[in-house]
């Protein structure tokens, strides 16, 4: 489903991953560790298609890297949920609205939206804040507003970077939890992490990276 | 797209920018009152132009012999001539009349008859007020019989044709210009806005809009940005020419055609500026 | 602070946001443009004024017995005058030419003699050509000896001055509106870039940087752009003169204060706007 | 050196925090610790004085939230060093003029900028990446940049808003060493966390918040 083969990429004309080749299968749950500026986030914008490789080749679904055309590769992100290391929450809309942005870009309407927004909302435990904006909350808050929307969309695959950078070791487990729940429901979880309480106590299969390259 | 959706994520657009909006809009407004001053202009002048040429006249000389009615009779054959408009008669008394006023001193003051001529002031209608028209006409005048010179400043008259084509041509290039900047201006303003939300139209991709998505917002803010630009413009207009109708020049002339164009134009404006603009933020992957 | 250190932020400030930049700077340069357009038109029409006016004479008939000497001893007179320009002595025999001209026919057709009297066309100097100097002027010549009338086109010179007050006007509102229109123009465009760059500034007073401190640079950047504004608007209007004067009109006014005004005038405006607009979000702790 | 005396703080008038009342003293190594949304964050922003409390009283050094004007703001925040929660670059310059910003604010000028700066790059093991902009970097690198910021300026506090938040556990581990090295120089710390491994290994004073309120 999500496949690299000996995949390059550089930005800007450097090279930040070199002949990486790994695969996930549906409703795998990953991990993806490894030292700050090894590439996690890199590998996770290969997967949205937010960077294309030099070399080699990167499929998710039906698409592949080599022939994807710019307008397929907005249909291909709202079956992804992407949780941001930075969240990239929209300043000008309040949480809900953030949160139905992502639903709204693939055509749901009206109560369904609102139905689908509350639910994910109550499950992060921002019910009672969908009315404030991204600046009138706290960090972990923030954090929590950007898983809201990575699962909103029912995606076949969330990608997590960092979601519990920002949170308290209660409200990792919580947001392990969440991921879980929705992994044993068929959708595949990949999540970058430097959190070694996290990996012991919810322990599943770990990709490493380190300077660019697969540490087998 | 729900069209609903659309309209309401545009408007909403104008209180997330507040500032933004504001600035834009003040902008729009004055960048198209500087197009509605410039139209008020044209068309003023244009009826300005239209007075000058009205004043045109030939003079004709009858023979010195003709009485009265046979004056007024060659007036009637004049007037059936193509492009020929009012005609004023002016007999031989009214002649020594004239010769008194221009030259101070009267006819019968060394003469006992009079010997001016009669003669006709002859307009000439509107359209036909070129100097090769005129020429015709003073041609078929000097036909008929009983007339025996035809006058008129064939100097000033081409002086005037070549003036006003002078005039049209710099008024037309002013204009141009005008409109060339107040263009430039809203586009840079609403470009502006735009820049300043880049890191919006940047999340919004990553989250899965596509193009058209992102971009009809910004659409409907354009449109309405620049539609309470025009307004706000035409306000602005309106209360400019009564002004200047109170205090300076009470037949300034302006149409209902002029405060329809600027919206049209601040709707043109805006859309075609906000839509180049996010599609340079779209255009990247 | 050091002042170099200052005008490096500036400068840098260009290659930071470097689209922004080319947006101000066009605008700034449009916006100077019309300015200077603005300019050039009103040193034209003071030109063309000083032209028409320039025209206005003043015909004094003399007695018709005196002789050529005699009216030569009269124009002499009036040369003494305070305001008196040039004189055209118009002899008995050139006045019977200019009836011949005016009427088509001789005066010596019906007569012997030549009834018409000697005048003289005088020309008023520059400073002294309003209806209330002439008048004075009319009333002195009237009392030399020998002069029998003066006469001169009372309305046309009552009209030639309203208009031109009414001109003056017109232009001088017209000109006020375009130079606020630039000004808010400006203003708004400058104010939307350092709008895009709030969170920037925001950032600096957080890590303890005085209001001047930030401010600075911001009006450096202000600064240059209104320089490299006004260089760009007069580039662009010493092309649009001559191309004007190449195609429509060689005889186009132009002074290089008018270069100098708009350079200073997009300096001022490029400080004025970006300290007021920095200091809006200088203003909260 | 930092006291609290029952402050209450409102944002846009929303009661975030009540009754805080505590005291940091020349020197000291403190945790602020509590759950996300507590209010860890907006005590920081009180002693940055970018917040001024609706009650009681907050004195940092010489100057007090009552008194103090707003042109001594800017002096205070100098002999402060902070690190965002989100970091805070400046966008639109590299990271040694990020780092150099800090010191230029202060008046320090040319050769002395430059070998600070470099100097504290090297502590934070980003000297290589000093011409990066801050979109150039990883999480872990910005989050370093903004650590180095914070120090470069020889406080006479670092305020730490999850300083570890994006980092692996070697480079956090390296970070709670820097801090402990300019605490032992002298430097009062004051960390907002929520890494109970750091809370462990590092063991120091913890002031605990929950939901605006003091947890003794
Ligand atoms: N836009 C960019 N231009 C140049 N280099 C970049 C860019 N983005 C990232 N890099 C570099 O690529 C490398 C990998 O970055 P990446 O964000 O993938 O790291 P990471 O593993 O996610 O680290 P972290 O745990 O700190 O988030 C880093 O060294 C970073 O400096
Ligand atoms: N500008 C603001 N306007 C309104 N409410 C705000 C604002 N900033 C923060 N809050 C609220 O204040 C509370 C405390 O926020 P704060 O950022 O101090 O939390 P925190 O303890 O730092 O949490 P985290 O660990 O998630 O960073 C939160 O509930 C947040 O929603
Ligand atoms: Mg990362
Ligand atoms: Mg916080």
């Amino acid at each position: 489903m999500i496949e690299f083969y000996n995949v390059s990429a550089d930005i800007d004309g450097r090279n930040i991953l070199r002949d990486i080749s790994f695969r996930i299968v549906q409703g795998e749950f990953a991990y993806i560790t490894g030292p700050s500026g090894a590439g996690k986030s890199t590998v996770l914008r290969l997967i949205y298609m937010d960077l294309i490789p030099n070399e080699g080749m990167v499929i998710i679904d039906k698409y592949s890297s080599a022939k994807i055309k710019n307008k397929e590769i907005p249909i291909l992100r709202r079956r992804l949920g992407v949780i941001f290391q930075d969240f990239k929450l929209l300043p000008d809309r309040n949480v809900y609205d953030n949160v139905a942005f992502a639903l709204r870009v693939t055509g749901v309407k009206g109560a369904a939206v609102k139905r689908k927004v509350l639910r994910v909302l109550a499950e992060v435990n921002l019910g009672h804040k969908r009315n404030r904006f991204p600046v009138e909350l706290s960090g972990g808050e923030q954090q929590r507003v950007a898983i809201a929307r990575a699962i909103v969309n029912n995606p076949f695959i969330v990608l997590a970077d960092e979601p519990s950078g920002n949170l308290d070791e209660q409200a990792s487990f919580e947001i392990l939890n969440i991921l879980e729940k929705i992994n044993r429901q068929g959708t595949a979880v990949l999540m970058a992490t430097h959190d070694n309480t996290i990996l012991k106590r919810y322990p599943h299969r770990v990709i490493k990276i380190k300077e660019g390259l697969l540490n087998k | 797209m729900n069209f609903w959706f659309t309209l309401k994520e545009g408007l909403k657009g104008f209180s997330r920018a507040r500032l933004a909006t504001t600035i834009t809009i003040t902008s729009v407004a004055f960048a198209l009152l500087l197009i509605g001053l410039f139209m008020i202009f044209s068309l003023n002048m244009k009826h300005w132009i239209g007075g000058i040429r009205s004043k045109i006249e030939l003079e004709v000389f009858l023979k010195p012999y003709l009485d009265n009615n046979e004056g007024l009779n060659i007036k009637q054959k004049i007037k059936l001539l193509e492009g020929v408009g009012s005609i004023n008669y002016i007999s031989k008394d009214k002649a020594a009349e004239r010769f008194q006023k221009e030259f101070g001193k009267s006819v019968y003051d060394v003469l006992d008859s009079n010997p001016l001529p009669p003669s006709c002031t002859v307009r000439i209608k509107k359209g036909f007020q070129t100097s090769t028209i005129i020429k015709k006409i003073s041609a078929s005048i000097g036909k008929i019989k009983g007339v025996d010179e035809v006058v008129y400043k064939k100097e000033l008259l081409s002086v005037i044709d070549r003036y006003i084509k002078f005039i049209y041509l710099i008024a037309g290039g002013a204009g141009l210009i005008l409109v060339i900047i107040a263009i430039i201006l809203l586009y840079n303003t609403i470009r502006l806005t735009i820049f300043a939300r880049r890191d919006i139209i940047e999340i919004m991709k990553l989250v899965g809009a596509t193009e058209s998505f992102i971009r009809r917002p910004f659409l409907v803010e354009g449109f309405m940005q620049g539609f309470f630009g025009a307004l706000l413009a035409d306000g602005m207009l309106f209360l400019t020419i009564n002004i200047v109708r109170k205090l300076i020049y009470p037949y300034l002339a302006c149409k209902i055609e002029i405060y329809a164009a600027i919206v049209l134009f601040g709707l043109i404006i805006g859309l075609v500026s906000s839509s180049l603009s996010v599609s340079k933020y779209l255009q990247r992957i």
